[in-house]
């Protein structure tokens, strides 16, 4: 590395290396005690209340499934009415969606990214502290409004004319369309720090085809959010305004177009999709090498896929639109770049298979996962294929197919690698390993509850059983299936409290972890287990894409850096060469304060437009608080 | 960045944004055309498809040469060129596949069907 | 932490503005029914049961929307307008021949008035006519609400009710729709 | 995977493998084909999967081979150009299945179809005024006639679909909407809204009967008459109390002075095989129960309970049970 001509402060350089950690320490740590907790900006504390955030809907979200299995078991059960069917199954897709799939994929990105690229901090840390609250506001928004029966209940895609002024009464579509809004600012704020993080923060020496293929698909992802979620916030405000102040974005009668809110809701909608899939196929990637003892195959093809599929999916949203009403032809289109899709998720698949066909597969927990992901995924995307063809499309759609594709794509295509993804870093979290024995039962509970539950909807869907029913009755000769199906998700169920089990135990008392236990390729692996409050003593310099298993014994390191402030190295986009050292913020509690004031003003305006203007007043405060300058000039050398 | 190093690198990349945009322009034209195209008995969006799918296909062959080009010098930055290069070629191809079907998808049906 | 106890206390407030209870027993309807008018028929007392209930209709977001969609389904607008007026009075004057409270309005629908209002008590149940009760003084009222409807998907004629479009109108200035209107306020 | 659950497929009259409409039935060859090759695709790729699997068992590092790397390639490659024909073919098969989703004939029987929350209006439109007619929940068409369905939301978005006879097609409001349907065989097929319409949304069901060309036009003689009067005392007195209680502001019945329109028109509702959206046979029991307390049997719906005494409820019922 370039050294600087002088030196204004303690540099790493300067010190011994026993005292550099201590020094280090003392300038990254989080201070301990309740205002310490809410202050931090350190990523991994952010990322881990991120992940145990979106785990907790995850079960709140699988009880509202339960509930609604126990009514459909029965034709013309009464355990739930229409009105609390219509806010539980709105409900479960939007928390599923919105409060747990999509924050949890950026909170595990919050988490390892950084430790992936090699740095000390995400980029704009406080901002990423602000997300955080804000997500949890949002979500408690959501479900406080449910616990009290004014939870939405006009669908998680909440169609105008039933969820716009005239029939959708009372405040719940209003509710809906503001936890978007808290949502997608936070999902907005991560999408920035990691594109920023990625491109900026990388260690020295890690070019662009030497970054793991988790941190590009955490790239074209952010992306994606960057320009998937403006729509729906754009829809979900024109919404709000159609209902609180009367303008006329959905009112066919004064020059608005109901399909304007399905061409909106789904050109965020179906890139959505694709921002939960694309990690959980970077999660795969990178878990794969380890358990296959081999570098992935194909890592252009990889790469190559994640972008082209990150670019294909806005093209798609008229897929969900195919009985809407529009030219056959203009449909056509559609089809054609949905069926195109299936081409680079084909090659990711052939790749996977490529590389544990030339491994030497461990078959421990995360790669069971990886196998059960692949089984199901290529059934999930097998029926994707065949809901883009316009005719066929015809006959399944808004069915019981339907509702089996997506949960073949979403659970199959993303929780699972998701759950191997926790098996898998659970010791680079917590420090500790998880235990191996219930890992297994609960992913065979889990595999063999989810195909039970799932695979029978779509025979469901072609006998014509049609989604978002509470009930259906008993001539219809849909009740056999139903029961099996809900016997069957007990033991999805079994599973899930299974891995939730594995989890808390092996937080409390699993084995201690040493630090790259299955002996990983990636960096994240070259510091302790859990890593220290500022990752790395020294930054690793990189010098292939799999730095672990190239330079076995000794990582090389970047110096430098001062010990004495918070500072990091700044690098370039393309070629990841030393830029500059960049200083990172010190904890803040402004963030939340800010956010504190921010969901004061989003909830109020849902009762008033004024609080747009009177609400925005405590923000600028908040705002003003947190950019307050600290007298700390620059370090320009 | 020199205007001959900027040119470079929009020419090893051009199949990854000069592609998706040709085909992004596709997509629309194709909730556009087909009311004309029904009017008139013409195969307007099949012409704009396959015109599309050739200029696709041309970003797909710039950003290959060009990379090689890169790769054949003496400078550096070499793997990433390769790296760009390939990805842009690759995703070309498919935005290009995509196009064709559009085209086909023209050619058979007419616009008027509803 | 604000956040919470905020949605909390909204929360608290909004919880029997959105419950929907679809519905009635009968004695309750019968005992609704019964209400006791001044004896010129305007004003007076609901029955014990409206307040027991938390005045449904007036608070809940639910029957408001109903009453809305009654005021389409039973032709008020052929008399009385969007709420402008016709051949009857309009409600967006700041003029209440009876009276603003719940019991007149449901009085002038149940037993219909004098000059042309027709009774509708055979032609609607008891809590159909609560409903619409309750929507028919949204329009004409001078307070907001947060429980009522907003406007329908059709051409608009005035600002939607939840905007308390009475209030809005009357600031512009009283403008007589009906020449029997008497003397504006 | 579609064999053992359609076991019960001879009764089974809401399916889209259960086919006796042109549309219904093209529809359903091209299911079967795509989703027989993606069976037969699914298959490989987890013969792949387990081979893989299998090979690597071994946990010795493999010999170094020269080569390696490039024979996988080539089959990754060999893999996707597989994957790209079968799309292709899918996609071309696709858009000529979709050009014969649309074919309209000459002489086409008009029905005007509006979705309102939670049942179907129907309207037959006739070459003139004098031959339409109102109906509810119930489309009769004769069989081998294209009909075409002008289809028109009227609060919110519902979807028509008849899976016998066709695919679905959204009833949107502002927006009006065709579905031609062609019933080959004489029958009675179920549908159901499938787009969510709010609270009823599960009990907003369909019935099209198909039947021959004369049976048609002998039920639409029907239908164009006024009601019947009422052939006894007991229903007499059900028509005063329908008249008299609030059932008339809501309910048409041609013929009485009972004109409402934001109900099913009434006239033969007797004829109809259900009532309340397909929720039950048309009976005198049925409909006594349905008026008794229709908030219970399907909350949330547009019906109110109507406070009648057993002697009412019991003429009312018969009247109506009367109207075929």
């Amino acid at each position: 590395m370039n050294r600087p001509a002088t030196t204004t402060g303690m540099r790493d350089i300067d010190i011994a290396r026993t005292k550099l950690t201590g020094a280090l320490a003392e300038t990254w740590t989080t201070p301990s005690g309740f205002w310490g907790a809410l202050a931090t900006v350190d990523h991994k504390i952010i990322g881990r209340r991120y992940i145990f955030t979106a785990f907790v809907f995850l079960a709140l979200g699988g009880v509202l499934a339960a509930l609604m299995r126990i009514q459909l078991a029965q034709p013309e059960a009464r355990l739930l009415g229409p009105d609390r069917y219509n806010q539980i199954f709105t409900m479960h897709g939007a928390n599923m969606m919105f409060l747990f799939a999509v924050p949890v994929m950026e909170a595990v990105a919050v988490y390892l990214v950084p430790l992936m690229v090699g740095t000390r901090n995400i980029a704009f840390p406080r901002l990423n502290a602000f997300s955080y609250w804000i997500y949890l506001a949002g979500g408690m928004l959501l479900w406080t409004a449910f616990a009290l029966d004014m939870g939405p209940d006009v669908g998680w895609f909440a169609y105008v004319p039933l969820s716009g002024p005239q029939y959708g009464a009372g405040k719940r579509a209003d509710i809906w369309a503001q936890m978007i809004t808290f949502t997608e600012l936070s999902a907005l704020a991560v999408a920035v720090e990691l594109v920023v993080t990625i491109f900026k923060q990388r260690a020295p020496g890690m070019t662009l085809d030497r970054i793991p293929v988790f941190v590009w698909a955490m790239l074209v992802t952010s992306f994606l959010v960057i320009m998937a979620m403006p729509a729906i916030m754009i829809a979900s405000t024109s919404l709000i305004l159609d209902r609180l102040v009367g303008t006329h974005f959905y009112n066919p009668a004064e020059g608005g177009d109901v399909l304007l809110w399905q061409h909106l809701f789904w050109f965020f909608g179906h890139p959505e999709v694709y921002i939960i899939f694309l990690p959980a196929a970077g999660m795969v990637s990178t878990m794969i090498e380890p358990f296959a003892r081999r570098p992935a195959f194909g890592y252009l093809g990889l790469v190559m896929a994640l972008i082209a599929t990150g670019i294909l999916s806005f093209g798609l949203w008229v897929h969900h639109m195919f009985v809407a009403g529009l030219p056959r032809l203009g449909d056509s289109f559609f089809t054609a770049s949905s069926m195109a899709i299936a081409i680079p998720a084909g090659i990711q698949i052939f790749c996977w298979i490529a590389t544990l066909w030339d491994g030497r597969p461990v078959f421990k927990t995360p790669l069971l996962f990886i196998i059960g992901f692949i089984v199901t995924f290529v059934i999930g995307g097998l029926t994707g294929v065949m809901v883009a063809s316009v005719p066929f499309d015809t006959q399944v759609h808004d069915t019981y197919f339907v509702v089996a594709h997506f949960h073949y794509v979403l659970i199959g295509g993303a929780v699972f690698p998701l759950l191997g993804t926790i098996h898998y870093w659970f010791p680079k979290l917590t420090g500790r390993m998880m235990s191996e024995t219930l890992g297994r039962w609960s992913f065979w509970l889990i595999f063999i509850g989810f195909n039970a539950t799932f695979f029978p909807m779509h025979i469901l869907g072609l006998e014509g059983m049609p989604r978002r029913i509470y009930t259906y009755q008993p001539d219809l000769p849909w009740h056999g299936l139903n029961l099996f199906i809900s016997l069957s998700a007990v033991i999805l169920i079994a599973g899930f409290l299974l891995f939730f089990v594995n989890v808390i135990r092996s937080a409390r008392s699993g084995e201690v972890a040493p630090d790259n236990p299955w002996d990983a390729p990636t960096l994240e692996w070259a510091t302790t287990s859990p890593p220290p409050s500022y990752n790395f003593a020294m930054i690793p310099v990189v010098g292939s894409l799999h730095p672990l298993w190239s330079e076995r014994d000794t990582l090389p390191v970047a110096d430098g850096l001062r010990t004495d402030r918070r500072e990091l190295i700044v690098t370039t986009l393309a070629t990841a060469e030393p830029q500059a050292r960049d200083a990172s913020p010190q904890n803040s509690i402004w963030p939340l304060w800010a956010a504190i004031a921010t969901t004061i003003m989003l909830i109020w305006s849902i009762f008033s437009p004024w609080a747009v203007v009177w609400g925005s007043i405590p923000v600028a405060v908040a705002l003003i608080g947190w950019f307050w300058p600290k007298g700390t000039p620059e370090d320009e050398s | 960045m020199s205007a001959s190093k900027l040119f470079t690198h929009l020419s090893i990349w051009v199949g990854l944004w000069f592609a998706p945009l040709v085909w992004a322009a596709n997509m629309q034209l194709g909730q556009v055309l087909p009311y004309a195209d029904c009017r008139s008995q013409l195969h307007l969006s099949a012409a704009t498809s396959f015109i599309g799918a050739a200029f696709t296909i041309a970003s797909s062959f710039a950003s290959w040469l060009s990379s090689r080009r890169v790769i054949g010098g003496s400078g550096e930055h070499r793997s990433n060129a390769d790296f760009g290069g390939t990805v842009s070629a690759l995703s070309a191809t498919l935005f290009t596949f995509a196009l064709l079907m559009q085209g086909v998808a023209a050619m058979v049906l007419t616009g008027c069907e509803k | 932490m604000a956040g919470v106890l905020l949605a909390l206390a909204t929360a608290l407030a909004g919880c029997q503005r959105e419950e929907r209870q679809l519905r009635l027993d009968p004695p309750i309807a019968d005992a609704l029914d019964k209400i006791a008018l001044m004896p010129n028929r305007i004003s007076g007392a609901p029955p014990d049961v409206y307040f027991v209930l938390g005045k449904p209709y007036e608070v809940n977001a639910y029957n408001l929307s109903q009453g809305k969609r009654l005021y389409a389904w039973f032709g008020c607008k052929s008399c009385h307008g969007d709420g402008q007026g016709g051949s009857g009075p309009g409600f967006l004057d700041g003029w209440w021949y009876y009276g603003p409270e719940m019991v007149s309005i449901f009085a002038s629908i149940r037993d219909g008035r004098p000059h042309g209002m027709p009774a509708f008590g055979d032609r609607m149940t008891t809590d159909q006519i609560w409903q619409l009760a309750g929507y028919v003084q949204t329009i004409g009222s001078y307070e907001g609400k947060t429980a009522a409807p907003s406007r329908n998907d059709e051409k608009q004629t005035r600002p939607a009710e939840n905007r308390a479009p009475a209030k809005l109108l009357f600031d512009e200035g009283p403008s007589p729709v009906h020449p029997d209107q008497g003397p504006t306020p | 995977m579609l064999a053992t659950p359609l076991a019960g497929c001879g009764g089974n009259w809401q399916s889209a493998l259960d086919v006796y409409g042109t549309s219904a039935i093209s529809l359903k060859h091209l299911i079967i084909l795509i989703v027989a090759v993606c069976s037969a695709v699914w298959m490989l790729v987890m013969a792949a999967l387990i081979a893989a699997l299998w090979r690597g068992r071994d946990a010795r590092p493999a010999p170094a081979e020269p080569g390696r790397e490039r024979r996988l390639t080539i089959a990754v490659i060999g893999a996707v150009v597989a994957t790209v024909l079968i799309i292709s073919t899918f996609t071309i098969m696709s858009f000529i299945a979709t050009r014969a989703l649309t074919v309209a004939g000459q002489d086409d029987l008009t029905i005007r179809v509006r979705g309102l929350q939670w049942w179907w209006g129907l309207e037959y439109v006739g070459p003139d005024p004098s031959s339409r007619f109102e109906t509810a929940n119930e489309i009769h068409i004769p069989v081998g006639r294209n009909v075409r369905l002008k289809l028109e939301g009227v609060d919110v978005i519902h979807s028509v679909w008849v899976p016998s006879l066709a695919g679905k097609q959204d009833l949107v409001p502002g927006r009006p909407n065709e579905l031609t349907i062609r019933a080959e065989h004489a029958g009675v097929y179920r549908g159901q809204c499938a787009e969510f319409c709010g609270m009823q949304h599960a009990h907003m069901a369909l019935l099209v009967i198909a039947e021959t060309q004369d049976d048609f036009d002998q039920w639409a003689a029907a239908q164009r008459q006024a009601a019947a009067r009422p052939p006894d005392e007991e229903t007499a007195a059900g028509l005063q109390t329908f008249l008299a209680k609030p059932c008339a502001a809501c309910h048409t019945i041609r013929g009485t002075a009972a004109a409402g329109t934001s109900g099913p028109d009434l006239t033969h509702v007797g004829s109809r095989r259900t009532i309340a959206a397909g929720l039950f046979e048309t009976t005198r029991g049925s409909l006594a129960a349905w008026i008794a307390d229709p908030q219970t049997i399907k909350p949330g719906n547009n019906m109110p309970m109507v406070p009648l005494t057993p002697d009412e409820l019991r003429a009312v019922s018969a009247y109506l049970a009367s109207l075929k």
